[in-house]
């Protein structure tokens, strides 16, 4: 038991793909793109929350035009040349080619219903959401770009983890992250977390968790390990709703969660008391 | 490869003291002797066979554990217990003692020796409720302002249903965010593995330090293997890959210093690696001496908010 | 017995108010008429008849509970969940709001309505799990810079095996300490039933009230008869004994002012006794702006280290 | 179940006493009075703790002729006047005729294996160790007298909690030594609390609960509700250990069960620590 790593879910996530990426998982509805881009990829049957990609979610919560993006041209580097079935390079350049990323997150400043903020967005799209050096560093000039501009930052997270090409200077992105949303909070400034499916190990286990508020859309994976590796290391019986958003909630671990129609206005409101004179 | 930049500022250091008069006698003779062994090993780029010997014996049965080292460094010690919430954590050991004469407050995973203690102490891998004792530790550290050591062995935090539902993500979270507020001087030490984000709970320290034969890494190279790979199988050829050892670590600024360890590994000789392990850490504790608190915490944020590599 | 020193302070500045050109108008005649019917009250040695009532009201089951006045009395309310440990206990409510415009953190007890909700809340009786989320709403208050509007309303904290098991002396310690670290205005309000340490583990605040029917004690008239008079049954006369009532309260110097209830007690307008709450909540938060932190802190403390009786 | 309170536990303390107060509750073995005192008060056959008044404490703790007694003379007033089955006021007087002490703690200046100390004992004779206006006070002045001399206080608890005769100024003797101690703290000095059976209610909610280092003997009630209300009240099966020192060290509430011959060790030990140079 000792033997078998627990903190990395890369390998759980995502779940098998569909037969189509349009097909709900959960009831088989099936929705052409402008459908689900108008139910902002939710399934209008059951209730699913569909994956959404950073720049859709960008668009969905800050005021139109308001977007400006930050350190757009970060990438990864090759610190280990880290080299397993194929190297780190081509995984890199393959995933910023479909995504059309540099890399897992992306920040900038925008309005929302006219208030400032700050926002840092993952893609689970571009390798899972893994942190590495970027997303680190990201996340951090996020925090120091709302500690400047005495904003808010909201911090929309989907990751399976850390991101073990880069080996332990992966594993340092969590520190790292944590000292910078330290700063954040000693420069007076809040943090909203906006946890999507899944938001796993590393990420949890740093920044996100440490929110003022935080929030989860509904059926969100939300766990340091994931069902798989538990199950297969400790063979316990897992609950129904093992790591899912609900039990979080209900364990104490989450503020609200919040289906995606309603997360703006919810957005809106927290920005509202933030904002108030003190 | 290049020397890299430990290296250099190593080889800086030890010509200044050899063209100093050697007034400081037997510590200063020793502190060149340190160094010369340290850039020795830094100098050569370890095999892949090195890196895997290091895994072995960064897990080695009888490697010396946290409570071993406490025994020997730390006069009066005493071992305080429980998160004064839920349990006492078997799997995370905290006290106060004296280290040379500077009362210390310890924080430290902890394995089993036998069977029975591994089990009670979950093979070194803390519920959240370990890391809620480790948060407790440097609140009291800050505010008795004792300085904080911190030893680092876990092969992660605990996988399962009950760690989860108390919360183990924010837990470890939040461990790594009482860190970077204090304002006492803190080391870490990896004394054996040095696994993940169950690690670096306790790591983000003024001074982080990695035994010769200790490993730390994002994942064990069982789990990157069998990730990876597809094969549980393939570990070794993982570790050589992620090179979770000391000498790549300190080549990554991960780590700002290697301790030595006896001749064929800490577990041979537990008395000598506990004074070895006790000379780095009075040493990175004298360096922060007299540092203001709050410059302390700025300067250990930065340190880490600098770690990363990219374009 | 001769007037109180409250009340003498009273009975001054009325007169001042009184001979002050009446320049703030509609403000300043409310706030003459406001000290006038406190006056009256406070003027008057509540009967034992008149203790046992507000016994009666304070627990009245139309009585309005903490989000009554939530929802009422703050724009924008929000309400937030969780200790970050182990549970959301549902007879602890923490939230967001603005209460006039200014961004407030808002803790209370919460009972429940029907008999579900009632056994969901415990019946307003928190776990430690309850008082470490209130922890935690006072340190968002401190990091947000909000002031901590606190609504006390609980039989007293939750006897059961678990909640011993988990902490409930030690989380009822600490969420004082908590609130007595602050540097954030805090107002504390008894709305219902203030009983014990459970009901003063969120009341050490810069100015405490009570609304006029609440009662305030150190244990319940039942378990005092049953302790003292050794039946149960005597409540009544117990209550008379230690006077848990607002005015009592208030000439021994515990609270700093009485919150009107509609004529009747709350439970026969909610708006209105929300009105009344919110003008005295937000007249206790004027009074705090633009006091420094560590100023609010020196006499938050000092006011509670002077409260005790003895020769 | 709402209407019954719960946090004193007067009530339920101490327990029935047996037969002859040096009789041992546990195995009966009786001891002559020279007996006790020279093993500490500590059964010898079961390894029993007799309650230990407070002047013997202090004499077992503090180095000869070192103890100097603060704030002796504070007396409780009766600011209720209140009258159960017999006045406050009689019950004060016969207290302290029974017990010689003016009120239910003592707290002077002395030294432990001569390192300057602040002590304050309570004593679970004068009216089972309730906390009323003049324990609290006394327990503050103990906090600033530490606080003045730089030097750590060791409070020894033993109380079934609140003075109800005091009414509502019993329960802000809670919030009130809370107050002390987090200035003690912000002084920079630290508190060692070593709980004796019992340390119940208001005591274990207030002060008790906030030290540094929290040490207690062997099969102390601690509990902020007592067994007694606990089954009355929820109609649980109690575990064995309900309460005990025993179960709250494995719950992680203390830091050591310490035996009674070993306790003066022990905090000699802990304040050598809290007084190595920094
Ligand atoms: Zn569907
Ligand atoms: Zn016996």
């Amino acid at each position: 038991m000792a033997k078998i790593d627990v903190s990395i879910e890369t390998n759980d996530l995502p779940a098998p793909p569909p037969k189509h990426p349009n097909t709900c998982p959960s009831c088989h509805s099936h929705y052409r793109d402008d459908e689900l881009e108008r139910s902002l990829w939710v399934c209008g049957h059951c209730g699913h929350h569909f994956a959404m990609r950073a720049r859709d979610r960008i668009a969905c919560l800050a005021d139109p035009g308001s977007f400006v993006e930050e350190a757009a041209d970060l990438h990864s580097e090759d610190p280990l040349g880290f080299f397993d079935l194929r190297p780190y390079t081509e995984r890199l350049a393959e995933a910023e080619m479909s995504t059309g990323l540099a890399d897992a997150i992306v920040i900038g400043q925008a309005t929302l219903d006219g208030r400032q903020t700050e926002l840092a967005v993952m893609d689970f799209a571009f390798m899972g959401g893994s942190m590495g050096s970027v997303v680190g560093e990201k996340l951090s000039r996020a925090c120091d770009s709302a500690a400047e501009r005495g904003v808010p930052l909201i911090a929309v997270t989907s990751s399976g983890g850390a991101r073990m090409q880069e080996g332990i200077l992966s594993l340092m992105q969590l520190p790292k992250t944590v000292c910078a949303v330290e700063d954040l909070h000693d420069a007076g400034q809040a943090m909203i977390v906006v946890m999507t499916h899944p938001t796993t190990a590393g990420v949890l286990a740093s920044f996100a968790s440490l929110g003022d508020v935080l929030l989860a859309e509904p059926g969100a994976l939300i766990a340091f390990t994931g069902p798989r590796v538990v199950q297969q290391t400790t063979r316990e019986k897992l609950p129904d709703d093992f790591g899912l958003a609900e039990q979080n909630l209900r364990f104490g671990h989450l503020d609200a969660i919040v289906p995606r129609p309603e997360l703006r206005p919810t957005l809106s409101r927290l920005l509202r008391l933030l904002d108030a004179p003190q | 490869m290049p020397p890299s930049e430990h290296e250099l500022r190593l080889r800086e250091r030890l010509s200044r003291l050899k063209s100093l008069p050697l007034l400081g006698g037997a510590k200063l003779s020793g502190e060149l002797e340190r160094l010369q062994r340290q850039l020795e090993r830094i100098a050569a780029e370890p095999t892949d066979e090195e890196i895997w010997r290091s895994v072995q014996l960064a897990r080695h049965e009888q490697r010396p554990y946290t409570l071993d080292y406490a025994e020997r460094l730390l006069d009066d010690w005493f071992e305080l217990h429980g998160d004064r919430g839920l349990a006492d954590d078997g799997a995370m050991v905290i006290g106060l003692g004296k280290l040379g004469g500077r009362t210390v407050t310890l924080v430290g995973q902890q394995k089993g020796r036998d069977i029975q203690e591994r089990t009670r102490r979950q093979f070194g891998m803390p519920y959240p409720e370990g890391y809620r004792k480790a948060i407790r530790a440097f609140e009291l550290a800050e505010r008795l302002r004792t300085p904080v050591v911190s030893l680092v062995d876990t092969p992660g935090a605990y996988p399962g249903v009950a760690a989860e539902q108390h919360g183990q993500g924010g837990a470890i979270a939040r461990s790594q965010a009482a860190m970077a507020r204090l304002t006492v001087p803190t080391v870490a030490c990896v004394i054996g593995e040095g696994g993940s984000g169950g690690a670096v709970a306790i790591a983000l320290a003024d001074r982080v330090l990695m035994q010769e034969n200790a490993i730390y890494s994002v994942i064990s190279p069982e789990g990157c293997a069998a990730i990876l790979w597809r094969d549980a199988g393939q570990a070794q050829k993982a570790a050589a890959a992620f090179k979770p050892d000391a000498r790549h670590c300190l080549e990554l600024g991960v780590i700002d210093g290697i301790v030595p360890e006896p001749e064929g590994g800490a577990h041979t000789d537990h008395d000598e690696a506990a004074r070895l392990l006790g000379e780095s850490l009075r040493e990175a504790l004298d360096e922060l001496d007299g540092v203001p608190g709050e410059e302390l915490r700025r300067r250990r944020r930065a340190r880490f908010r600098s770690l990363g590599v990219y374009a």
